[in-house]
């Protein structure tokens, strides 16, 4: 375990740094932007598909399992983000005041 | 030279998700955020496409299935976004933070089986069976952790995008938070059998896992009432985050990794905030015991109480058309009727007569924080005219008319009388201020708590029956005959 | 530079995030907490003995600058490592609630 | 192992050093938030001491040394923090943070003897004279950085603490902020050649970089205002954190490189937040003009006004002693005086009389932010009879006399009616709403921004001259006298 701790130490400062920053700029928000940023945090989640591509990317040519698998990941995590970011845009238009 | 380059994108993608979210928890900046971190998603991608290689210095190939999908995904995504009616919204965000869940649980399923194919290659070189000493037990641990939280995440958003659109309906039976608790100890136990025991086929157990966490996705969210699918959502939001980051500790990948955990943390505090708004606990959502006894209570509740009045719609019409400042209250129900354009129609009659109207939003009126503001908005009515609770609450001594519309707990007085009450502690708009109250909803069934509202019963309030709606367009034929 | 950014990366990462955590953390001080406040950083940035505490762990016997230099250096960091610590207790004692 | 524990005690007190920063920030937990930083920090340096290991494997040694040290610095450190006036904090801050800076260049100066020892070796090895092909520039950049930034804070800091106590003037003279952009240009001048050009002979250079920083270090403080000091004591604080940072790049050291830019990230918003209090920019307290000018300024201003009235020690005794409520304003001139424990003693006295006593506090009253109420802590006010700038405005209207107490800008209408005047727009507190007014300060001369004062010609003002203490016990002994 502490050892462990020691391997993946910088990794473990960014995940622990990252909790900090996540609460604190979350901290303040008025409850009308709940749901847009709740939106918004799911868009970026969708981060994911960059996992995707790299196992879409790797898969060998004959491995059927992997490359539909694979593709599928990639479908699906296109549509979180795409969708994910369109929504919250359209939520946001909404608040936007009138001219 | 090209890692060098995508790291530096992965560096500037990072930022941008920080410093999106953080202008995304602003009004003023919140659509720019978006954007923001939108593009920094697109460098993200891009750079990983064009850039990426493996340990060994391998790119990436199958260039034409990643685009196929990218663009099947991001068509019918857009379609999807673009189409959706705004009231439809949290089901969508459920939907897509669903696929997200999907994805990584397929990331770790692949790579489990790049794990398995390793073995076949070492037994192949006549290594003994000792499978589990030719591997890195992180690796196997984190996607374990990925797949699980990841089919959690996929199946429970799918239950509560089929609760929200109204396809599945409540259902629990008796000990099934047990059941619900032996269920994820059996899934852990599994995945710590996977881990320590080195079990000679790892195969099935794998899959096993896969099923028992899409069991545990669709029970731990089953019991939970329709109207809390939001806070529910925002909790799968952050575990879809956690299982992102699995992905990025995998990869060694530092922008999942942060992007993941940013949102992980974000999205469990916004889901705690979201309690607190309605002046709960997040264990007391979770068990289900508040939105599950609405129903059973409410029933039960309407049948005591005391007398009220009703108002005709020609004297409601008199009243508003003559008062100097008319209050106009939201709730759920105006949301269900879709009564939204009607109301803004009645607004701008009102006020062609001289009559100062203005909308009091509830922070948790409507189903979904913001539901309100979203949905006047979606009528084009001025984000000028809105008042958020505490200034509306400054207002009603002066107030002539509050018309509420379809709500009700958001206006019930026991909130701050009655310490027994549920609701207790939960700030209210006072309407009871204003001189006269009219409530328009369909009967006296209680809201959302499911309990009594003594306002209907003050002598300073009256009842306009009717869906709000149909309601509401009487109402303006009304008005606009008094000339 | 871009293959410093590679080399160092996760300290870059660390940096970044940490600026992040900075400014968030201090967002909503009340100005009366200003100079405690300053006075507490003050301290936390006493740190740097660690510095200190390793070079002068690390002098070589017959290198007597290195010695008295490490030895000031061990000196001056506790200085303010403790006299931070200590000065913004008692300022803070000051805001106590009177029981 | 050691290693391994070493990693964990960096990691815990990383989070203490965050988490008792923000709970810093909170005047409930600010206590606490000072003691977990401290508890983190003894983690880090025991931890060091007794489990350090360099690259090859070795410990530390010198422990004698080393000991000492702690001990001498922690004895001194102790005493000082605890026999400083509470008004002479400050400067005490300002003397420790400029030792943190002297230890990072000190630092630096026997990581560079190190190197020139190596490139000593390299050649006694027959290495040819390419020092630089031997050694990482980004370790040479990194001990430059410390070198300057640490040089500039300490004798920056030096300087800001001879100015707090009275034994530095202000000095500038013509064409200052031009000699000092040299000298900066300058000192990155030289740091650059040594960086790129490798000159054959770098220890003098070295030791001019050294010099040129400190002279810059007094230069930079040497122009600003006395009282814009804990600006610039809060700027020089943030310097140090960054040169402590550097520390940590050296040696690869996580806790120094996270406390370090911790104190420099929030050092530099909190900067900026004081400079925010007084309505102005950092440029503005940089470039020195305002503080400088007051002196000069103020006779002028002094030399125009209006008529004021005068008011006998009896007078103010019984409209005092007669009065329902009483709010008494705090400035600068209170601190000067040191009358804080007489003014205690003429709330209690009043209250003895049935009179309600209150203190309002602005944000700025006095030299650095929560003077007023340091000031008045130490002399056992207690907490609730402070009122904020909010409040007290609040309640000014139902005051029956204010005493205002060597306070001068901030209360000063011209901040709020006056587009021309320097403080135009800084929030006051409005003391002219009240029924009467009574000023206590020396003269007519005006404060710290050396502008006239209206209110003090307003016909509900009436004027106390003399020094606050003194006039403080004369009308302690009256009001006793009245009974
Ligand atoms: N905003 C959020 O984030 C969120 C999330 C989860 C839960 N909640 C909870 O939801 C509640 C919101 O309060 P609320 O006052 O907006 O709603 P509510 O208390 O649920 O009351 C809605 C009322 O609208 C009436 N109604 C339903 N359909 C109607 C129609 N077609 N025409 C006219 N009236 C209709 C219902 O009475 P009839 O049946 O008699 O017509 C009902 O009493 C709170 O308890 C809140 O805690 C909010
Ligand atoms: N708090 C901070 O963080 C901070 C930091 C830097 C600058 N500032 C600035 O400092 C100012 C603070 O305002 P302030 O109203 O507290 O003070 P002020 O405007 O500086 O006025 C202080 C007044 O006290 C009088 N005084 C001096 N010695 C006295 C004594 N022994 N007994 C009685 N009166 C005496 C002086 O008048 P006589 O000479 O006639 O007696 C002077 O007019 C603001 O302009 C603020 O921006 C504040």
């Amino acid at each position: 375990m502490l050892e462990w701790i020691q391997t993946h130490q910088q990794m473990i400062y960014i995940v622990i740094l990252m909790i900090f920053v996540g609460i604190e700029v979350i901290g303040r928000v008025p409850s009308v932007l709940h749901t847009p940023l709740m939106s918004g945090a799911n868009a970026i989640h969708g981060v994911v598909i960059i996992g995707a591509i790299i196992v879409m990317g790797q898969a060998e040519d004959g491995n059927y399992l992997a490359i539909i698998l694979g593709f599928l990941a990639v479908v699906l995590g296109t549509l979180n983000v795409v969708g994910g970011f369109v929504v919250t845009d359209r939520m946001l238009e909404m608040f936007k005041k009138k001219k | 030279m090209e890692l060098n380059i995508l790291t530096l994108c992965y560096l500037i993608a990072s930022v941008t998700f920080i410093v999106g979210l953080k202008m995304l928890s602003h009004p003023a900046s919140a659509r720019k955020g978006n954007l923001l971190a939108a593009a920094g998603m697109t460098i993200a991608i891009l750079g990983t496409i064009f850039l990426y290689k493996d340990s060994e210095g391998n790119g990436l190939h199958n260039y034409a299935w990643i685009f196929a999908g990218l663009l099947i995904g991001g068509v019918i995504g857009t379609l999807a976004a673009k189409k959706v009616k705004m009231t439809a919204m949290p089901e969508m965000v459920s939907l897509f933070n669903g696929m997200g869940g999907a994805c990584a649980a397929l990331i770790s399923i692949v790579e489990f089986n790049h794990l398995v194919k390793g073995y076949g290659a070492h037994l192949a070189a006549g290594g003994g069976p000792e499978f589990f000493a030719v591997l890195d037990k992180t690796t196997l641990l984190i996607i374990l952790l990925g797949l699980i939280i990841g089919s959690i995440s996929f199946a429970g958003s799918m239950i509560a995008w089929g609760k929200l659109n109204g396809r599945i309906k409540d259902i629990s039976f008796k000990g099934q938070h047990l059941v619900n608790n032996l269920l994820i100890l059996l899934i852990f136990g599994l995945a710590a059998y996977l881990l320590i025991a080195s079990p000679a086929q790892t195969v099935p157990f794998f899959y096993a896992i896969v099923v028992l966490s899409l069991v545990y996705g669709i029970f731990f969210v089953m019991p939970i009432g329709g109207a809390d699918m939001p806070v529910v959502i925002s909790l799968l939001n952050s575990f879809t985050g956690v299982a992102a980051a699995c992905g990025g500790f995998l990869y060694d990948n530092k922008v999942m990794l942060t992007g993941g955990i940013l949102v992980g943390a974000a999205g469990t505090l916004l889901t705690i905030l979201m309690c607190k708004a309605m002046n709960r606990s997040l264990m007391n959502v979770l068990l289900g015991s508040f939105g599950g006894s609405a129903a059973g209570g409410g029933a039960a509740a309407a049948a005591s109480g005391g007398t009220y009045k009703e108002i005709s719609l020609s004297d409601a019409a008199t009243v508003m058309s003559y008062a100097n400042k008319v209050m106009i209250v939201p709730g759920y129900g105006l949301a269900v009727a879709q009564a939204q354009h009607v109301c803004h129609e009645l607004e701008k009659v009102l006020e062609a007569k001289g009559v100062d109207v203005k909308y009091a939003i509830h922070p948790v009126a409507g189903r979904m924080p913001g539901h309100m503001n979203v949905l006047l908005a979606e009528a084009d009515v001025s984000y000028e005219k809105l008042l958020e609770m505490e200034q509306a609450n400054d207002e009603f001594k002066s107030t002539d008319v509050v018309l509420v519309l379809g709500a009700n707990d958001v206006v019930n007085p026991a909130a701050k009388n009655d310490p027994a009450s549920p609701i207790f502690g939960m700030p209210i708009l006072e309407v009871e201020e204003a001189k006269t109250v009219i409530v328009n909803k369909r009967s006296m069934k209680p809201g959302y708590a499911g309990i009594e509202n003594q306002l209907f019963f003050q002598p300073r309030t009256s009842m306009l029956f009717g869906d709000a709606k149909k309601a509401l367009q009487d109402l303006l034929a009304e008005i606009k005959s008094i000339g």
